[in-house]
């Protein structure tokens, strides 16, 4: 059995990652990535406390935020194809018709 | 196998879940009702047809399409109504809490829960339900269902063509705004009721996936594409942030008691609360945790440095949706903030909150800056979104007057009661300009402060209300506004002025030797003041400046019904008897708050 | 409810209730409905009046009117019950009336009427007579309220209509002076809300009347009983400071007079009048109630400086006048002048001298809204207001030129006029604290007797043809006329009130002497007792 | 703690992941993006074996590769710029 730390190790260091990413990309699909990657590090926190305490409760909450994570990919998508609809881009640079 | 949950069987379940069970009710109405059709199922090898009446030809009378934005008004009429059942039935009758095994218990005596209905969270479902409606009632005017509607006529003309498309298209997507704006309440609601983190996180997710939608909802106009993606962007990082926080909460609470019992419950014996208050120093897991955890929360009250894609979806979106967005999001996002750090990470009387001097810096920060900004812009709805920011800086400078310590048990109800007051009072007249705003937008623009030149002369009324609203937003005695500011003002005052010396001879001795909390008190009084121009300012437009077009707002009944509403509640909630019922309600969630 | 509270409370829904009535009545009867509205406007007005003086003769003028200690709760007349309005924080509906502020209310009551009937043929009457119902609601507000959240509300509440009054009614250059004075007066009232704000936090709790939530209250009689109100002398003297400005710039003295000028120069006849007769009465009516009231002490230690704005007033106001060539420009210096002595008077401590301030603020009530009558009809007849333009008033409106005589004669002190009684009053409580430093204040007084006695000899006397006298050019060859007949009803009534006040001038002053008696020895001696002064 | 079998494992998963999700970061193209996502969240799923979490780890990879991936190349489908002049340098 692996020590839970090193998960947890390997989940801040992944949810740093994409923090990084939805800060410096500009595209918003690589963004959206950016956060299901942030998301993902939240599971590994997750597992690795349920693996410590062998409760199943973090397991629930990790279905549950998987849940959560494809519903907001889904949604946030929808919102990429409407923006895109109207303006033909989607690169964050280029939609700037509110700056003023 | 024994199917007979305790939670389902018990009597409470419905009785303490009224204005959700309505909710969901409303939820599936709205989904059944304008479905229903004549459709029939053969049974195999007869001939007999029997009626599902879901699908098929729809009828007439249950397809029109006034018939979404009736359901979902009424539901919300009905959910506030039984939420504002509580404090007519009285505390102990009304605080019920549920766990997370099933046991429901009245009087809450037990601790270990996740939900818990009481005051506190019934005022805010209150606030919660009596926004939407408002901005139910605004998109009634903004985006009207037509019965008489018809199909373009192969032979008119473009425009004509274009206007009877959009026409269908709005009778068309009725069902799916009042639907969106139902899975709102209750996602909100599930916010204010639940003391357990994650269903708390869960609450906020249901919520905010709906208003992203909604703040993309008219897809035919140019900016709201842009808005949401920007609002939902900024909004899932800081989810994701707020939840990795979470994740470090909950590794914390079980390291801390030897992995025994990870929980991300906020109260009993092993919850959040009790962990945090056993803890003698900082530690730096709790810390990160912690305030990761805010991040979310300081974006929904869009407090800075989470601030920045507020303005654009305020002035990308529709008014109503925006009037949502400063209301009933706001309060959202105060009311998972006092949960958090009252009940959690609350100091104990004399003792100071580690989260003390970030939060009073940010409180200052977002007041001026919110100002500020506010000052130099031309368009209403960013004025109004920076104007939310400033606000959100005062109840925060009272959240920091309350992590100090110094106050007295009574003091610290003061100060919560003024958040609750405000957040509730804030509900009648930002929706009421965000309403006058949607009388603008109807025919044509309300981007730029040119669509209220001359209001005035073009429509009396609403242009009094309009400078009433300001006034109230800006303050100024006796309306509402004032009262919860004062209530902030005094809250901090009375805190902190025990702390200066007080054989202190002059006022400079004392002045000096006072806590710094104090000073939270000074910036509110002088960014108060700084506020006045540019509420002022749309009074000086609305009546001083020549008009730019000479339309009439147009007729929008809802929509006036609904301003002269919040113009009457505006007034009457900063003086006399409704003020000190809605003040006494404020204080009795206070309590309520407190006690957890 | 009492008949102060009606008092109060009457003009004020009747003002709203009758512009709104305005608003909703069908263009087709408009015209009819704004004749009815400006004679249920005056109906009212007069009603108010009526009212106003059986208050006054019910209790005896309110010459023999003492009862409880001086400020104290029950020492008011028609004092009503507290009604909580805002119970979290202590509002109170809390009104009663005293020698202090009877004299002002039944002014306000006389002018308001007098103000109508002059500028009865204004445009746009309807709105502009409900406006003018309204101003007196907030006015009799301010003089009748005991609770300073309520003062300071009904404070602000007066400007509203006013920066209406000016914005709509104006001059040229209205919008610019409606600003000012809006800008200004709210700026300074700010400084005094801070003031009353800070006392408010050191008030002790009292049942039933604090909040519930703060544990404060706003009562003007209770904090005047509370022993130590502000622990800190240099706070109660930050808060003494913070009043003084927000009052001053009421009143308005020097150095923050700048608005009063424009405002009165653009502002309407009626509203100058109203500007000039009561509003300016407020700063020195609320510096007397709340300012000397609550911190005698800090009183008796400005001294100097009061002196100081009070002299600086009353010379610069005087020799501002003396350079004027615009008519309502110099009354307006001339109000700044007079004020200064209200300033003066005060600054004696001798009940005198308080009693002299007292009826100056009366006196000036009635003696410069009928300057502001003089130079509107002026304006309105001979559409000018230069001073050297127009030569031989008294030939083409005899009238007038009488009016203008009477009311200039009444403003430099002339005897057996209202005005005389005061200055006299005040200054010989002058020379009894300072001795012969009255000198300074008595010459000054003749400055202002110089440049009234010029003006008036260029504009009604002096012309090259004693039979035509010289039109000025803005005429445009209309033929000169006399006034109106209800400019001349106005008239005659405010100098009629001018020379009766002059002649009985103890139908007030007795009261007024009361009641700075009862504040020198219940107050000041302790004041000066506890800063170890021997009186 | 010796170095055994399940730490290597675990380390060549972790390795991934990170790689993974650097690439899907700093790759030029949306394309390299959404392949350099799958190699982590295929990682991720491998930790959660290790983890014990068997039935999560299916989860995760019906969910996210299965479904959200599907989304996201949809989401990159329809809302690809129009063929630019640029494009071909």
């Amino acid at each position: 059995m692996i020590d839970p730390g090193y998960i947890s190790g390997l989940s801040a260091i992944l949810f740093f990652i994409g923090l990084a990413g939805a800060f410096t990309r500009k595209h918003a699909i690589i963004v959206l990535m950016c956060i299901e990657i942030m998301l993902n590090a939240v599971n590994l926190n997750f597992v690795a406390v349920a693996m410590q305490t062998g409760d199943p409760e973090g397991w629930v909450f990790i279905s549950i935020a998987i849940a959560i994570a494809a519903s907001e990919v889904a949604v946030g998508l929808a919102i990429f194809l409407s923006l895109y609809s109207t303006r033909e881009t989607i690169n964050l640079d280029e939609v700037d018709l509110l700056k003023h | 196998m024994n199917i007979e949950s305790p939670l389902l069987a018990h009597p409470l379940l419905v009785e303490s879940l009224r204005p959700e069970m309505t909710i969901i009710v409303g939820i599936l109405l709205l989904i059944i009702v304008p479905n229903l059709g004549n459709a029939t199922v053969r049974i195999p090898m007869t001939q007999f047809r029997i009626p599902v009446f879901l699908g098929g030809e729809r009828f007439r009378a249950t397809s029109d399409p006034l018939i979404p934005g009736v359901i979902s008004m009424f539901t919300l009429i009905l959910a506030m109504a039984s939420s504002l059942m509580t404090f007519v039935e009285g505390a102990a009758l009304s605080t019920v809490c549920i766990s997370a095994n099933g046991a429901i218990q009245q009087g809450c005596t037990g601790s270990d829960y996740i939900l818990r209905s009481d005051a506190f969270s019934r005022i805010f479902t209150s606030i919660f339900s009596f926004a939407l409606l408002i901005g139910t009632a605004a998109m009634i005017n903004r985006m009207p269902a037509r019965v008489d509607a018809k199909a373009p006529h192969p032979d008119s003309s473009d425009s004509l063509k274009a206007r009877a498309i959009h026409i269908l298209l709005n009778n068309r997507r009725q069902g799916d705004f009042h639907l969106l704006i139902l899975f709102v309440a209750l996602g909100m609601n599930i916010v204010a009721l639940s003391t357990n983190l994650f269903l708390l996180f869960v609450g906020l997710e249901l919520a905010s996936l709906a208003i992203y939608v909604l703040v993309a909802f008219m897809k035919e106009e140019t900016t709201s594409g842009e808005a949401a993606t920007k609002y939902f962007l900024t909004g899932s990082v800081s989810s994701a942030v707020t939840l990795y926080g979470m994740s470090l909460l909950y590794i914390w609470s079980g390291s801390a008691s030897d992995y025994a019992s990870a929980t991300l419950n906020l109260t009993g014996p092993q919850g959040l609360a009790a962990t945090w208050a056993a803890m003698e120093t900082l530690e730096p897991l709790a810390a990160i945790g912690f305030g990761m955890l805010l991040v979310g929360f300081g974006f929904k009250v869009s407090a800075v440095p989470f601030h920045f894609a507020a303005p654009d979806a305020y002035s990308g979106t529709s008014s109503p949706m925006a009037s949502i967005l400063a209301t009933a999001s706001k309060a959202m996002g105060f009311a998972a903030l006092l949960r958090v750090l009252v009940v959690m990470a609350g100091p104990e009387l004399g003792s100071q909150a580690f989260w003390l001097p970030v939060l009073g810096l940010l409180s200052v920060v977002t007041m001026t800056w919110g100002n500020l900004a506010a000052l130099s812009t031309e368009n209403p709805k960013r004025m109004l979104a920076y104007s939310s920011v400033a606000h959100a800086g005062y109840l925060l400078a009272a959240l920091a007057a309350l992590g100090s310590g110094l106050a007295s048990e009574s003091t610290n109800e003061v100060l919560i009661t003024a958040i609750v007051f405000h957040l509730l009072v804030l509900a009648f007249f930002k929706s009421g300009a965000f309403l006058i705003l949607t009388m603008t937008e109807i025919r044509g623009d309300s981007s730029s402060m040119e669509s209220l030149y001359g209001l005035g002369r073009r429509d009396p009324i609403i242009a009094v209300s309009m400078f009433v609203f300001m006034l109230a937003l800006a303050g100024v005695p006796p309306l509402s506004g004032f009262l919860s500011k004062f209530l902030v003002i005094d809250g901090i005052i009375s805190a902190s002025t025990g702390s200066g010396s007080i054989s202190a001879a002059g006022a400079m001795d004392w002045l000096s030797s006072v806590h710094w909390v104090f000073w939270l008190a000074v910036s509110m009084a002088l960014n108060s003041a700084l506020s006045l121009f540019y509420y002022l300012r749309v009074g000086q437009v609305m009546f001083f400046e020549k008009s730019k077009s000479i339309l009439p707002l147009p007729d929008a009944p809802m929509i006036r019904i609904t301003v002269i509403l919040c113009l009457i509640l505006t007034v009457i909630s900063g003086l006399g008897p409704f003020s000190q019922t809605l003040v006494d309600m404020a204080t009795m969630a206070a309590q309520h708050l407190l006690k957890v | 409810m009492n008949e102060l509270e009606i008092l109060t409370l009457t003009p004020l829904f009747a003002g709203l209730l009758l512009l709104l009535i305005y608003e909703v009545v069908p263009s087709s009867t408009k015209k009819q409905a704004v004749d009815l509205i400006k004679y249920a406007n005056m109906g009212i007005a007069v009603l108010l009046f009526g009212l106003a003086t059986q208050i006054g003769l019910e209790n005896d003028w309110l010459s023999t009117w003492s009862s409880g200690s001086f400020g104290a709760q029950g020492s008011y007349l028609l004092e009503s019950e507290y009604t909580s309005l805002i119970s979290s924080i202590g509002v109170n509906w809390h009104v009663g009336i005293d020698a202090l502020s009877y004299p002002m209310i039944w002014l306000t009551t006389l002018l308001i009427p007098i103000s109508m009937l002059v500028q009865w043929d204004a445009d746009k009457g309807a709105q502009f007579h409900s406006l003018i119902l309204l101003m007196e609601g907030a006015l009799l507000g301010v003089f009748a309220v005991l609770d300073l959240f309520l003062f300071y509300v009904y404070w602000e509440l007066t400007l509203v209509p006013m920066f209406f009054l000016i914005l709509v009614w104006g001059g040229e250059n209205r919008r610019y002076a409606a600003m000012k004075f809006f800008i200004y007066t709210f700026a300074a009232s700010i400084l005094m809300l801070i003031g009353i704000l800070i006392v408010y936090f050191h008030s002790a709790p009292v049942s039933g009347i604090s909040g519930t939530l703060t544990h404060h209250h706003f009562d003007i009689p209770l904090l005047m009983q509370q022993s130590s109100l502000i622990g800190s002398a240099g706070l109660r003297t930050v808060v003494f400071l913070l009043m003084l400005v927000g009052f001053a710039t009421k009143m308005p003295s020097v150095p923050v007079h700048t608005w009063l000028p424009d405002a009165h120069v653009q502002a309407p006849t009626a509203g100058s009048m109203l500007l000039a007769g009561v509003m300016l009465k407020m700063g020195a009516y609320g510096f007397l109630r709340v300012a000397v009231s609550l911190f005698p002490q800090e009183t008796i230690t400005m001294i100097p400086l009061l002196i100081f704005l009070g002299m600086a007033s009353l010379f610069y106001g005087a020799w501002v006048c003396l350079g004027q060539t615009n008519l309502k420009r110099m009354v307006a210096y001339s109000s700044v002048s007079h004020m200064g002595l209200i300033f003066l008077g005060i600054a004696t401590m001798q009940p005198l001298g308080i009693a002299g301030a007292l009826f100056m603020m009366f006196a000036h009530g009635i003696i410069s809204p009928l300057l502001f009558a003089v130079c509107g009809s002026f304006k309105h007849h001979y559409h000018t207001l230069e001073i050297g333009s127009m030569r031989g008033l008294a030939h083409h409106s005899p009238f007038m030129a009488g009016h203008m005589m009477l009311g200039w004669m009444a403003s430099l002190g002339l005897p057996l006029m209202a005005g005389f009684v005061a200055e006299v009053a005040i200054m010989i409580a002058f020379w009894m604290t300072f001795g012969w430093w009255v000198l300074i204040p008595a010459l000054t007084l003749i400055l202002t007797a110089a440049y009234y006695l010029w003006s008036m000899q260029r504009t009604i006397f002096e012309s090259g043809d004693p039979h035509h006298g010289i039109l000025p050019d803005t005429m445009h060859d209309e033929k000169p006329r006399d006034i109106t007949w209800h400019e001349n009803a106005g008239m005659f009534l405010l100098g009629g009130l001018t020379i009766l006040f002059g002649i009985l001038p103890a139908l007030f002053f007795e009261m007024m002497s009361n009641w700075s008696t009862g504040l020198v020895s219940e107050i000041m001696i302790d004041a000066l007792t506890t800063l170890g002064v021997t009186p | 703690m010796a170095i055994d079998g399940e730490l290597i494992t675990f380390g060549l998963f972790s390795l991934i992941a990170i790689g993974g999700a650097l690439g899907c970061v700093y790759a030029k193209r949306v394309a390299h993006s959404m392949l350099s996502l799958v190699f982590c969240f295929f990682a991720v799923a491998g930790v959660f074996v290790l983890a014990g979490a068997e039935l999560l780890s299916a989860i995760q990879i019906l969910v996210y590769l299965g479904s959200v991936m599907l989304v996201v190349q949809f989401g990159v489908m329809l809302t690809r710029r129009q063929i630019m002049e640029g494009d071909f340098e």
